[in-house]
């Protein structure tokens, strides 16, 4: 009575599901346009942030003191600050590629990670990789400037499978979009 | 061509018969030479179905997790499963506060992964857990692990679900005619809650409590001037509303505990830290600092009756939030006060408390396992394996007032199709 | 990543599914009458068996030496000699009840097993019930006398779900039909 | 009602793009004070999809077991995932022998686990892994673990697929023009073996091999001889076919090895003991003797190249078919000798070979771990976890002749939407 179909999808894949956290960013900024709600920054970063991009060690978490840039299929890899799931690199994919037969979803949530060689804050797109079951391999769930469903793309537990052919939850891919300030 | 599936039914069925009636016969008959002393002649049996008791005080309900679909039901009391609602792991779920039935908003597809998606709200009865109806609504947010997704009025009549494709709408459902009401836009706000004799209210990434009337054909969404920050200090999705006292209590990720009064331009009272409710130092958003902080899934609970709140806690720094508990702190909160710090042996990601007069307390962790304790003395009851990860849901009734103990037993119901 | 769906839904159901093996019985007497394919007894207890009902321990399986008469509850419970799944009696049902809301099919695979009270053998129809998902409790698998595929009706891998609104496998039950001899 | 998703849509490209393009923008600014050595300013990248080579012979293909589905590639030279197959866990799966598409025999509902059945083969291309076709058959057998009731003729042109429901039958599916040719009825008979010229044959519940000849319009079923007892001593569903040499090697409960050529009228050679072969003592198929068994799930394989078998054998009483491997044996066949026997440090309960000339042997246990072993030597390389539960498939493809390896580097496809 000690055996795993847990192991096989991966522990913290199933967090995903079973966790609770969120996420803001692009989209909710639409919604404000369209509909007059309260407005908040395209980027998703804290205004406070913003304008205080404070690298430094006392400034960076707890992910980002420990983060590396050699080893994509690690979850400590610097881009994957707020990654939560599979990880695409481990599932016959690539950090910024869904494997064959897997279609990327056209909009994501999004991280801000720092490039530990640079120093460096990038925004990253977390393009979730859909249309056939779970992959289970290198399950990771960062929550670095991690929110809850009221900012949906600072949220990671949502299935970000939009605008793709199917909704179900492949891998996670982790697209640099460009520096974060 | 093979043989029709209709020929082959009705041959089955009488050799099934045929089979059933020989070996009945034969119960009556004297065995050749029995080896052992045989104390009474075992008789034919049928396959039946049983019924089950409404919603109970101190069952648990409890989701599946990722992949896993069913919600299973397990008695606190006993630590054995009543039965298992039928939903999807895509799905959220409510319980009639009447006690008569069980309410799924759930996503499927015709072709498994491919095909045409199709959402809905499925009514299923307490005793039978038949399928009543099946309410089509144009979307439902898939993600898992949040309790506002999904939400019904103090009357049970009608049900709120959130959806996010990626635009923001709540689709509002009545649930005594059994119809799709209406979708509502809600941009840049999520996490529902009741709002007795309005609508429902939920929260923003302004930081504000939006607020919506759903009396009017045309729904009215009002804000509360903003009181968090949805990005410095978020507030946790998964907050606990009481209904008998029309207020709301959330917690941020740093341990600030807001307490909002439900109603047509909701109050939120000024928050006090739960680190120094517990006489520890007050949390903290900046790195390096280490100290207790809320995290896990579904972390919160709340005691209707008595005012207490149980919230997970874990050793960390700020955004740990998806950590499990290390302790269940128990915060009274008309003192402001956590009056008990019960440690874990392992971190739990869940928990719910009973309502009734001797609550139990149910949290679950990764491998699926419910500990029971009870919630007065945080004693462990029990341990209940192969529960499920996902959230643990309780009926929202109490013993002996409101409680739906219909304690006759329940009638096996035999099957339609003839056993064998 | 030690955690465990399987825990959820129990090792041993896992194996009905992954592993490997069968069983045989009445409908494949229906099979030869249709289509003049070969005969075989009606009751599956082999032939040899049928002629000599040695019930000594020497002839008794390794289950059989072992069962228990009561608590239905518990995989060594006599009459579940060759079920493979979750008990229903661990699941809201009973021994020979589906639990509310599963609908019981109404043809099964059978087992032959001995009550050791009595020391006589029954025959046991493993009725499955459906239509809702995986129980996840008590999941057993016993395999007495139990074959393969081209015996249908004594394999216990089969998802015996025939006839009910849908194949869905809850849990399964183990009806008393009669004296096996 | 919400906003046309086809609205939404298009505002949202255009953010993305917007976004996009800003983003870009500021990649080539310089950073206000970079904190660190800067080696190079990263580029924004698009999201693509990849392509993978086809089948090559040091894949394994798992099947993910109980409830999850998907079949996982693994390269047993590396460790590492290559892709996914896409099916639910009910299907059954089958390799191109050319190369160039995976077969699933699936069953799914309109409405999950309620609404319209549909059993289909789907064609996927093995290099996008893109659904080709889907070809809609009467029905398909429910059971896990078996590999003989999804079958392909030698050359690649017709599927078998086995089907009860509950009568038993076999489905003829023409691959080259994807349509479903017939459906075959075969009481009393499952296990499906190719025979090739002929059509499939299969064992029959009263020990004969059924022959079924699908050259005709009628299809024509002959008998052998009886020659096993499906009860007192069944063979394992499980069979392994060789085509290079036109045969078919059983084994029993009990450990007997059976060869059948494949025919018009197969011819079964009379069998010898596995146990014999090892040099201890025969199989019994009598209760309190405890001997060495064959048991487990897919629980044989056959190096074609070199004629060896292996198999995983337990310590049991009989009727423990379904134990797991402490030992895999290797059967050499024109020996009659098992020549090596590897314990095992846990139970494993699937094995397969891949066909090359280093071969490489997998076997995975209940934990969804593949152990990967060399062929010749038993010698354990590599561990692979959360590879899953399931059978292990190869593609029956060698090297260097038959090697379908495609070395050109695959390119990556990018995907035909905008990526941010």
């Amino acid at each position: 009575m000690d055996s795993s179909k847990a192991d096989v999808i991966g522990e913290r894949l199933l967090r995903r599901f079973a966790g609770s956290s969120s996420r803001r960013g692009l989209l909710t900024k639409l919604g404000a346009v369209l509909v007059a709600a309260p407005a908040f920054p395209l980027l998703p970063v804290s205004r406070a942030e913003a304008q205080k991009p404070d690298r430094s060690v006392e400034a960076k978490t707890s992910f980002a003191r420990s983060a590396q840039t050699k080893d994509d299929t690690k979850c400590d890899y610097w881009r994957y600050c707020a990654i939560d799931g599979s990880l695409c690199s481990c599932c016959g994919g690539a950090v910024n590629a869904c494997p064959a037969g897997a279609q990327p979803s056209p909009i994501s949530w999004v991280g801000t990670c720092i490039n530990p060689d640079q120093g460096k804050a990038y925004l990253i797109a977390y393009r979730d990789c859909c249309g056939k079951p779970a992959c289970g391999q290198c399950g990771c769930d960062n929550t670095d400037r991690e929110t809850q469903l009221y900012l949906q793309q600072l949220n990671n537990n949502i299935i970000w499978c939009f605008g793709t052919s199917s909704m179900e939850y492949h891998c996670s891919t982790a697209v640099l979009v460009g520096a974060a300030q | 061509m093979t043989v029709a599936a209709s020929t082959w039914r009705a041959l089955l069925a009488s050799a099934a018969i045929l089979v059933a009636g020989a070996a009945s016969a034969q119960v009556t008959e004297t065995p050749p030479a029995p080896p052992q002393p045989q104390p009474t002649e075992l008789k034919a049996e049928e396959a039946t179905t049983l019924t089950m008791l409404p919603p109970q005080p101190q069952w648990e309900y409890v989701r599946g997790g990722y992949g896993l679909g069913g919600t299973r039901i397990f008695d606190g009391a006993t630590g054995k499963m009543r039965g298992e609602v039928d939903n999807s792991s895509r799905a959220d779920i409510a319980i009639d506060p009447a006690g008569k039935y069980y309410y799924v908003a759930d996503t499927i597809w015709t072709k498994s992964d491919r095909g045409t998606r199709q959402d809905f709200v499925a009514i299923y009865d307490t005793t039978q857990l038949k399928l009543q109806a099946e309410i089509p609504i144009p979307g439902h947010i898939i993600v898992g692990g949040f309790k506002t997704n999904f939400i019904l009025s103090d009357d049970g009549s009608t049900a709120y679900v959130y959806n996010y494709d990626p635009a923001s709408s709540v689709n509002m459902v009545d649930l005594v005619r059994r119809k799709f009401v209406r979708a509502i836009e809600l941009p840049g706000c999520a996490s529902l809650i009741p709002n007795p004799g309005v609508g429902f209210s939920a929260l923003c990434s302004d930081g504000s409590l939006a607020t919506v009337d759903t009396t009017a054909a045309k729904p009215k969404i009002t804000h509360s001037a903003p009181f968090f920050s949805a990005t410095a200090d978020p507030i946790f999705s998964n907050s606990v509303y009481d209904k008998t006292k029309k207020r709301t209590i959330f917690i941020s990720y740093s341990g600030l505990v807001y307490e909002a009064t439900m109603g047509p331009a909701p109050s939120i009272a000024p928050p006090f830290s739960i680190q120094e409710a517990a006489g520890v130092p007050k949390g903290e958003t900046r790195p390096l600092v280490v100290n207790w902080l809320p995290g896990g899934g579904a972390l919160m609970a709340m005691h209707k009756l008595s005012g207490h709140v149980f919230v997970l806690m874990h050793k960390g720094e700020f955004w740990s939030h998806k950590e499990g508990g290390d302790e269940i702190w128990d915060l009274d909160l008309a003192q402001r006060k956590v009056v008990k710090r019960r440690p874990l042996k392992s971190p739990v990601n869940n928990i719910e408390v009973t309502q009734d007069a001797a609550p139990l307390i149910f949290v679950n962790d990764k491998e699926g396992t419910t500990y029971v304790l009870d919630a007065k003395t945080m004693e462990e009851k029990r341990k209940i394996e192969k529960t499920g990860q996902g959230m643990i849901y309780v009926a929202d009734v109490g013993t002996p007032a409101t409680a739906p103990l219909a304690e006759a037993a329940p009638k096996p119901t035999p099957s339609t199709i003839t056993g064998g």
